[in-house]
Formats: C-alpha cells, sequence, structure tokens
C-alpha cells in the first residue's frame, strides 16, 4: 500500500472563521481592514484638498457635506477602526524594531509607552494648532 | 495521590489505507493531575488501540517531536495540562500539514525550507581550530541567543494564516533560524540567504499576523525576525537599486 | 530565486503606517467629529485658515505627507487583505489598490499645487 | 524490497551520527553518506543533555587533570589509552563547534564559560545555558545540511546488520512512511543509535532510547561491554523522571533531606561549605550521590511524595538572577511539571536512570570485532566511562568518537576492495525481511507488546537498581528469560504499512529485552561493588577478580554467554576513590 497523506482544505475566504479558530485571527482581520477607512478617510482629504484648490464655494459646500449624517456616522466609524490601527501598531514596534541597550534588549513595554505618548504629543499638537 | 477523573479525549483520525478522509474517534480515559496530553495518548496506545500513531519522545518540551492541535490550538502534548482542560478534549494533527496518519504529519517542506536558507555559520575564510575561538561579547550572544531555541516543533506554521493560504511560504522557525544566522557575529553569509529571505516566498508572504509568536512553546519571537528582516531587506532593496552591494 | 520588489511598496506602507498611527485619530476626530459638530469652532477649518496653510511650502508638504503615506499604506494592505479574503488575482489586485493611491497622490499634488 | 548503495551508512542522527556524517564528508567529499534514523535528526535524545560538555580550558587547568578525574571517576573501569585520546581530542571539537556556530555561554571578557561538574577537580564544563545538548544537536543538524553527499533518510528504523564473513556489507531499513523494508548495501556501518534507558522504567531518557543499535550489533556477533553500568542520575523530578542537570549542583545547588540537612556530608563527601568546593559535597560523582540518597531512604530522612521518596535540591540561594541565566529551562521545566519554582522553593528530586556506560565493544579507534562497522556514543563502549561516567563527558564523547568513527569508516571505504558484495547482502537482507514479515504478521499470538514492556521495566528496577543483589538479580534474569520467550508470542494488532508504531514499538521492544538480559546477567556474575555497580552482598572492589570489562555475546534464546576483557591500563594504577575536602578540589568564590 502507497502513502496517501490528506490535505486538509482551507476555506479561502473564511479560514479565520472555523479553519483557525483562535480569536487571534479574528483580531488579525479586523486590523486589516482597517485600511478601509483610513484608505477612504484618505480619500476624503485629498477631495477636501481638491475642493480648496477649486476655491472657497466648493470648499465650503465640501466642509458642509462633511455635517450631514451620513459623513457624521462614517467618521466616527473611521474614528474607533484608527484608534484600533494605532494600537496594534504601536503595540507591536518591540518587535518590528527591537532596540539594544549594553548587554541587553531595551524592555518592549518602554518602547510601546514611549511610542503611546509620541502619539498623545503629536494628537495634542494637532489639536492645539488647528484649535488655536 | 490527587483524584482522578475521566476525561474524553476525541482524536482525528487517518487510516491511509481504510479512510478516505479524516474521522474523529472518542476514548475515555481516567486522567490524573498531573497528566499531559501524551499521557492520555500513551494510555490510549499502551491499553485501548495500539494502532494509534503519533510522535513523541523527550517527554520534557525540547525534542519538538508532539506538536499537535489540543482543542483547535497547536501545542506541544508533552507540555499540554489535562488539568486545565474540559471533561472533552479534542486532539489533531498540526493544522497546515499534509496527514500522513493520525496524528503523524508530513514536514517534508520545513526541512527542504530551511536547507534552501543555509542554516550555518558561513565565513569568507575558515577559521582554524588551531586558533581557538571567537571571542562573542555577551551583547553579541544576545543578539541572537533566542533565535537559537526554536526546537523545530512547527507549531508555528499550524498557527501561520499565510502558510495556510500558502504552503509555499518559507514560514516562520526557518526564517528566524536564517535570522539567527544573520545576526550571529561568527557569520557572513547574509548575502546568501538574502537570495531565499528576500524572494516572494520570503519573508514578503508574512503579513505579521503574529500568531507564530504567540504559540511558540519556547517564547522564540518568529514574528520579530521576519520583521526585522522585512526592513534590511528593504534597506538592501534601495541600496541595490542605487548600486551599492550587501 | 529573484528578489521580490515588494520592499518598493513596503517601505511606504511601513513609513504610513506609523504615520497613520500617530495622526489618523486625531485627524478624523479634528475634521469628521469636531468641527462639525462644533467641538471646535468651524472657523479652526474656515476656507482663509485652510488656504493660509496649504499656501506655504511646508504646509503643502505637511498635507502630502499625511495624506500620501498613508494612502499607500492603506493600499498595500487592502491588497493583502483581498488575498486573506480568498481573492487570488494578486497582479489584478495590486494594480486597483496601488492605482487609486497613485491616483489619490497625484491629485493630492495637483490639488496643492493649485492652491 | 528497495535496495540503496552507498559508501557509508550511518544509523541514528543524533550527536555522534551527524558528526560522524560531518567527519565523513570533510575527509571525502565524494563518499555517498547515508544517515539513517528513526526520527527527525533534531529529535535525537542529545537534544535532551542539559548541563554541558568538559573540556580543559584554561590555563589552571591540565590534560591530566582531566585524566585522572575521568579514571577515578569510573573506578579505574576506563580503557586509559582511550581517556587520553578523549581528553586530548575533546578541546578541539569543542572548539570546533564553536566555529560552526553553538552559542555557547560566555564570560565578560567574550571568551567561553566554564562551569563545575560532579567529580572534576577543576572546572572546565563548557555550556550553553542548560540547553548544552540542545544547542550541540542542532548546531550539528543545521550545520550538516552544509555537505550535499550527506543524504538523510528520516524516520527510518534499522532492523538488522548485514553481515557475512566477518565483515558489514551494509543494513536494513523500514521506511515508515511506506512500511517498505529499505536495504543499504555500504562498505562501512556506523552505529549511532544512542542508549537503552527505557529499558527501566523511571528514566530520563526519552521514549526512543531503547537501545536498538546495540540489540542490532549484539545480534551479529558483536559483544556488548560493561552493560551491568547504569548510571543514576541523582536529580530527576517526580513522576516523569524530567532531568535537573548537575549544572543546578555546578552553580551552588544544595541537596537537603526531609530535615533540611546536606546529608551528603555524611557520606565522605564533606566537609559542607557554604562556597562550592569542586569534587566534594553535591558535586561528588554520580553514583556516590545517587547511593546516599538509597543510604537516607533507608534512614527514612527522605520525604515521602506520591511519587515516591525524594529529597530537595535547594537552589534558592543562587537568586533569581543567576537562575535565569544560568539555568532557564530548570526554572521553566520545574514550573511547568511539578509547580515549584527554584527560585522561591526547594525542588523534590529523586535519583533516575539516566546512561549506559556499557555498549557496543569497540576498540579505541570506534572500530568493533566486525569488519566494516563502527559505534560511537552512548550506544558504544569505548570504555571512557569505566564503571560511573563523570557529568559532561557524554557530549564529548560523542564529538570525539563520532568524528574518529567517520575518519576510520571514510578512510576504510577509500581503500581497496572494500565494495558491499551485493549478494550476501541481498541475502542477508531478505532473511531480515522474512525476520520482520514474520513479526509483523504473525497472528492469533496472546501477548501485547505493551505488557511486556512494563514487565520488562519493572524487572529491571527490581533487580538492576541502585544497589544490588544475587537473590533479585536472579529473579530478573529469569524474567527477562520468560519475557523473551513469550515475545515470540506478540500478535500485532495494527496490519497498516503506513507509520505503524505498533509494530516498530514491538521491534523497539525485542531490542529491549535483548539488551536488558545483558545488564542482569553482566551485574549477576560481577560479584564486587564498582563504580555505578554497586552488590549488597559483595561489598567493596575487587580489582583482583573484577578489574576487567564484562562482554556478553549473544547466544541465540539462551542468556547470553558472558566473558571477560583486560582493562588497559597505563599511567593510572587502580586506587581509592577520594572525594570531598581531601580530592583537593578548587573552591568555587
Amino acid at each position: 500500500m502507497s502513502r496517501k497523506p490528506y490535505i486538509r482544505p482551507v476555506p479561502k475566504t473564511s479560514w479565520y472563521m472555523k479553519y483557525m479558530k483562535h480569536d487571534r485571527y479574528k483580531r488579525y482581520m479586523l486590523r486589516e481592514v482597517t485600511c478601509i477607512f483610513i484608505g477612504i478617510y484618505t480619500a476624503i482629504i485629498v477631495l477636501g484638498l481638491y475642493n480648496l484648490s477649486e476655491g472657497q464655494e466648493s470648499f465650503d459646500l465640501f466642509m458642509a457635506t462633511l455635517r450631514t449624517p451620513g459623513a457624521l456616522v462614517f467618521h466616527l466609524f473611521a474614528l474607533s477602526f484608527a484608534f484600533y490601527h494605532s494600537a496594534t501598531w504601536f503595540n507591536v514596534t518591540p518587535q518590528a524594531m527591537p532596540l539594544m541597550k549594553g548587554d541587553d534588549f531595551v524592555s518592549g513595554s518602554l518602547i510601546i509607552r514611549v511610542h503611546y505618548a509620541a502619539w498623545a504629543a503629536v494628537s495634542l499638537v494637532i489639536l492645539f494648532v488647528v484649535g488655536a | 495521590m490527587s483524584e482522578t477523573r475521566t476525561i474524553k479525549i476525541e482524536i482525528l483520525r487517518y487510516r491511509p489505507e481504510i479512510d478516505s478522509s479524516p474521522v474523529l474517534q472518542s476514548y475515555r480515559v481516567p486522567c490524573p493531575q498531573e497528566w499531559v496530553v501524551l499521557d492520555a495518548l500513551d494510555y490510549i496506545k499502551n491499553n485501548i488501540d495500539s494502532s494509534l500513531s503519533y510522535r513523541w519522545s523527550c517527554h520534557m518540551a525540547v525534542c519538538g517531536s508532539c506538536g499537535v492541535m489540543v482543542n483547535g490550538e497547536p501545542m506541544l502534548a508533552c507540555k499540554t495540562f489535562l488539568r486545565e482542560m474540559g471533561d472533552t478534549v479534542r486532539v489533531e494533527p498540526l493544522l497546515n500539514f499534509p496527514i500522513e496518519r493520525d496524528l503523524v504529519v508530513v514536514i517534508d517542506d520545513f526541512l527542504e525550507n530551511l536547507k534552501s536558507l543555509k542554516p550555518y555559520i558561513i565565513r569568507k575564510t575558515e577559521k582554524p581550530v588551531e586558533e581557538g575561538t571567537h571571542l562573542q561579547t555577551h551583547a553579541q550572544l544576545k543578539r541572537f541567543k533566542q533565535y537559537t531555541l526554536c526546537i523545530n516543533c512547527l507549531l508555528c506554521y499550524a498557527a501561520c494564516p499565510q502558510y495556510a493560504l500558502n504552503t509555499n511560504f518559507i514560514g516562520p522557525s526557518a526564517l528566524a533560524l536564517a535570522h539567527r544566522y544573520n545576526l550571529d557575529s561568527r557569520d557572513e553569509g547574509y548575502a546568501m540567504r538574502q537570495e531565499i529571505v528576500a524572494s516572494p516566498e520570503g519573508v514578503w508572504e508574512c503579513s505579521f499576523v503574529g500568531a507564530c509568536s504567540e504559540v511558540c512553546p519556547k517564547h522564540v519571537d518568529p514574528a520579530s525576525a521576519v520583521q526585522q528582516m522585512k526592513i534590511t531587506s528593504t534597506k538592501d532593496y534601495f541600496l541595490r537599486f542605487l548600486g551599492g552591494k550587501r | 530565486m529573484a528578489r521580490s520588489h515588494k520592499p518598493i511598496i513596503w517601505g511606504p506602507f511601513a513609513a504610513g503606517g506609523t504615520l497613520a498611527a500617530l495622526i489618523m485619530p486625531v485627524l478624523i476626530f479634528v475634521t469628521g467629529v469636531a468641527v462639525p459638530l462644533g467641538i471646535l469652532p468651524p472657523e479652526s477649518l474656515s476656507y482663509h485658515r485652510a488656504v493660509a496653510f496649504a499656501g506655504t511650502w511646508l504646509g503643502k508638504l505637511i498635507l502630502f505627507v499625511f495624506v500620501s503615506l498613508p494612502a499607500w499604506h492603506a493600499a498595500h494592505r487592502a491588497r493583502i487583505t483581498v488575498h486573506d479574503l480568498g481573492v487570488r488575482l494578486d497582479n489584478i489586485v495590486a494594480l486597483v489598490v496601488y492605482g487609486l493611491a497613485a491616483t489619490l497622490t497625484i491629485t493630492a499634488v495637483v490639488a496643492l499645487l493649485r492652491i | 524490497m528497495e535496495t540503496i548503495k552507498t559508501d557509508i551508512a550511518i544509523i541514528g542522527a543524533g550527536g555522534a551520527g551527524l558528526r560522524a556524517a560531518i567527519a565523513v564528508a570533510e575527509s571525502d567529499p565524494s563518499l555517498r553518506i547515508a544517515l539513517i534514523s528513526k526520527v527527525y535528526p533534531m529529535r535525537s535524545h542529545t537534544v535532551a543533555a542539559e548541563g554541558g560538555a568538559a573540556a580543559v580550558a584554561r590555563d589552571n587547568d591540565s590534560l591530566e587533570y582531566h585524566f585522572h578525574d575521568t579514571v577515578s571517576g569510573g573506578d579505574w573501569l576506563t580503557d586509559q589509552d582511550a581517556v587520553d585520546l578523549f581528553v586530548n581530542t575533546i578541546p578541539k571539537e569543542l572548539t570546533r563547534l564553536e566555529h560552526w556556530g553553538c552559542p555557547w555561554s560566555r564570560e565578560l571578557d567574550g571568551k567561553v564559560a566554564v562551569r563545575p561538574f560532579g567529580g572534576m577537580k577543576i572546572k572546565r564544563t563548557w555550556f550553553a545555558a542548560d540547553k548544552t545538548g540542545f544547542h550541540i544537536l542542532h548546531t550539528l543538524f543545521q550545520t550538516s545540511l552544509k555537505y550535499p553527499s550527506i543524504q538523510r533518510f528520516d524516520e527510518f528504523y534499522s532492523t538488522d546488520l548485514l553481515v557475512a564473513d566477518g565483515r558489514c556489507h551494509g543494513v536494513t531499513a523500514i521506511e515508515m512512511r511506506t512500511g517498505q523494508m529499505h536495504a543499504f548495501q555500504s562498505k562501512g556501518v556506523i552505529i549511532c543509535s544512542g542508549g537503552g534507558g527505557r529499558i527501566f522504567p523511571f528514566t530520563t531518557n526519552g521514549g526512543i532510547k531503547t537501545g536498538d543499535g546495540m540489540a542490532m550489533a549484539y545480534r551479529v556477533g558483536v559483544p556488548l561491554k560493561d552493560m551491568e553500568f547504569v548510571q543514576y542520575h541523582p536529580t530527576g523530578l517526580p513522576m516523569t523522571g524530567i532531568l535537573l542537570t548537575e549544572g543546578c549542583r555546578g552553580e551552588g545547588g544544595y541537596l537537603l533531606n526531609k530535615d533540611g540537612y546536606r546529608y551528603l556530608q555524611d557520606y565522605g563527601l564533606g566537609p559542607a561549605t557554604h562556597e562550592p568546593r569542586l569534587k566534594a559535597m553535591e558535586l561528588g560523582p554520580r553514583d556516590r550521590l545517587s547511593q546516599a540518597f538509597w543510604h537516607e531512604q533507608r534512614k527514612g530522612r527522605t520525604v515521602k511524595t506520591p511519587y515516591g521518596d525524594m529529597v530537595y535540591l535547594d537552589m534558592r540561594h543562587l537568586g533569581e538572577k543567576k537562575i535565569d541565566e544560568r539555568l532557564p529551562f530548570i526554572r521553566d521545566l520545574a514550573k511547568s511539571y511539578i509547580n515549584v519554582d527554584p527560585v522561591t522553593d526547594p525542588v523534590p528530586v529523586r535519583p533516575v536512570i539516566h546512561y549506559m556506560m556499557g555498549g557496543i565493544h569497540t576498540d579505541i579507534n570506534a572500530a568493533t570485532p566486525i569488519k566494516g562497522l563502527w559505534a560511537a556514543g552512548e550506544c558504544a563502549c569505548v570504555s571512557i566511562n569505566g564503571a560511573n561516567r563523570l557529568g559532561s563527558n557524554s557530549l564529548g564523547e560523542l564529538l570525539v568518537f563520532g568524528a574518529i568513527a567517520g575518519r576510520q569508516a571514510a578512510a576504510y571505504a577509500r581503500s581497496e576492495g572494500r565494495e558491499a558484495n551485493g549478494d550476501v547482502a541481498r541475502d542477508r537482507a531478505a532473511a531480515a525481511n522474512a525476520r520482520v514479515a514474520d513479526i509483523f504478521r504473525r497472528s492469533g499470538g496472546k501477548e501485547r507488546a505493551a505488557d511486556l514492556r512494563t514487565s520488562m521495566a519493572r524487572a529491571l528496577e527490581e533487580g538492576a537498581g541502585i544497589y544490588r543483589e544475587e537473590e533479585s538479580l536472579k529473579t530478573s534474569c529469569s524474567r527477562i528469560s520468560e519475557l523473551r520467550e513469550r515475545y515470540a508470542d506478540i500478535e500485532i494488532k495494527d496490519k497498516s504499512s503506513i507509520f505503524n508504531t505498533d509494530l516498530i514499538y514491538t521491534l523497539e521492544l525485542g531490542a529491549m529485552l535483548d539488551i536488558a538480559e545483558t545488564v542482569v546477567y553482566g551485574a549477576l556474575l560481577r560479584t564486587e561493588s564498582r563504580g555505578a555497580h554497586q552488590r549488597l552482598d559483595y561489598e567493596g572492589r575487587d580489582d583482583v577478580n573484577f578489574l576487567k570489562h564484562t562482554v556478553a555475546y549473544h547466544n541465540g534464546s539462551a542468556p547470553p554467554r558472558i566473558d571477560y576483557l583486560p582493562v588497559i591500563i597505563t599511567k593510572s594504577q587502580p586506587a581509592e576513590r577520594v572525594y570531598g575536602e581531601a580530592a583537593g578540589g578548587a573552591v568555587e568564590k
């Protein structure tokens, strides 16, 4: 009798549901879809810039559109996904860029804390610049 | 001796001469407090069903033979305590590998990938033995040490969706071992390993799910190795583009 | 084996990811929530203020970086996500998503230069 | 049956097998090497060695010291020419491993660090934290991937040596994934298949350590030497028998009885000093320490637990930092398997079967009496370990003699007229195939391999434990003989060809029963106490009658024929083994 290795089928579109059951895979997919919101939001900003270049009338119209309920709902979603992106991105920085100091690695939690601090600082600066 | 309960072990069995696809078989097994999954498998093999096939040897989490899926998560059977599980425990062969039989999977692919990465010290000129050992500072050792701890149990492959979706991917453990040699102060083989590391099936198949590092029983961080190699490969790519060489 | 060309995109992806992580939440909050809801005064993003900022070379540069890098980040991640969702037409997907990112980048440049 | 022609077949791909393969490949890249192993190389039991490998590396040490430590540690049953060769060669071998990438632990100045081990006068154990065997094995395995002439046959279970006219022509092996028998026709065969600690019930040895290679050689007429010398390691974890390295004591750990007393001072190993003194107390040799446990147990000074009597290995005073740097694996093992953290609590331990000093009889060149057949590593007995192996000499042994076996085999293969005799090999392979097929197909048998294995292990433990005596040894002998008879009545229920572990376990049991018999008969007939072989009824060493090696010859279904060989003594005459303060070991600050 010869060998007959069995290859388990991988459900290509839903592997993170039943094939790989652990929650980490759903969290991963959630992380990946943050790109949709970031992409669309970027497009909105570009649209805003385009309107800005067209003159005050179109820019004001653009700003008015942002006040519609649909736009608000989208931005609230986008905001939560953006937060998720930031957290997942900063949490893995020690893995992507481990640092050595002397004979040992700088602790991962320190690297993460520094990133969170930078995040807060940048956010405050932008808020200050816009709000001032 | 502490109390012994009886638990149900469900094993995904595949006997190529009988089964067209794997089937679940259940066994009732007494389960002392101290038992790991491997002890239960041994109990079944020795007392209930001698035809059950699985790999094992050291029973101390260092030989890397006994990787299996326990309740859907890749684990070493010899280091997974049944006391931490419910009354039904499902044991399946490692995910993402072809099943040879029962809990035994085919790992040829990994061995070939590992070999292709030249996981050994490469030097322009060999140091003669008479000259003694190299010096290596604590910092130099520390840089690569964690990556030497890989026991090749391949739990990381079973946890990696990118390997599941494309088995041509070189995969976490093999890449981490390449990184181990790249980081070794005694090695000069970086450029040769890049041929594979920086190929489409190397680090670029990785999407940093990070599961490999989460399931590693030896706390190796393959995901980190791969990200670091993406960064060096990117620097490399632009340097080569600019005519520089590494 | 041939080396992958992914580094061309991966560089901007990684840089864009970091930048997006730093600025996206606050930007979305400002433009999409705070100003529309009046948490911040509408004048914060008035036409004149915006033109004044985008009219300087520094302003143009900042705005360009703020939109283009995250665009490439999102595009590359989208390519991977589509693959993760089982679509196997990687070349076409790449063309589409990178095409979109390129369009955004060029549009941003043109718009900024016109301000 | 498939025939594979090769130049050198190596059975076993652990430390010795890999080292031998590399040596062949380096001697002559044109030689084809078949590296045959029943497991993937990185699963081999070398992987479980923890503490380190001894080699003279410092100015305060000398080859003479290493020689004398080894010879006296082995209670003068060592062949001194082999020990000389060994201590001279091992520094080069460890250096070579360093060049191959072994992550040796380092001193602050970047030099390879050394730690003390039991029975050594000056500290000389090179180590890679507490996973030295693991790192040596993986370094060798990964380095072996460099040589295209090494062709691996992973998960091939070797069954028989193809021997005719006093010459070895190859080996047969079952490809486990197909069940196909393969005949490897080769100019030379090197056996590196490891020991057989699994004949005992409580052992540090992995499941694969079933003495297959020893039995294979034994069955074709090669004697097994000094098999009665089986080492108990003093510190194994309860229930699992997981090894806690001697490095725990090398780094300063104490052994305490139930009263918290460092009892070793009562057994000629004292005085108990705070700072570790080499060759004293916890740094005495393994046989003495295991025997001391036995006496403590007799005196009722051990701790009763569900898994037998224990003493404590106390490492608390070493501190978390040192434990994490030097003994991280030990901490992990103790925490995982018995839920004791050595940083905060003493760890219960007891002696556990660890190593077989005996094995396939070889000369100083790793050659067996059969032409074209070599053996190295734990499966072999080149007699550097004598009656008690010193900790950290086994990793060295597999490197030194693995390399020698490889070079010798390569030289032999290169010389004229060494082609295997195809007809003879075919003939022998067919016989081997028939033997295995008979075991496989037999039906209607009443016996189960698992039951026989349990009975065998019990017989060995009861008869050939730390202390032995005639009556229980005789019982063990007859029980093993009886089990060998019952073996013929085993029925293998699993009739599959693919990865049939039922068949493999049964073949392994056959090997274990063969070597188990040499252990108990050798022990019965050695009416003296020496090293790891202690007889309650024959106390004390008897150099007049027993300064000689036991050699056991296979004798069909009858018990082994036991004979003796002289011990080679060059410069160290037998004397009393001195430990404790009088041994003059260095004091560690």
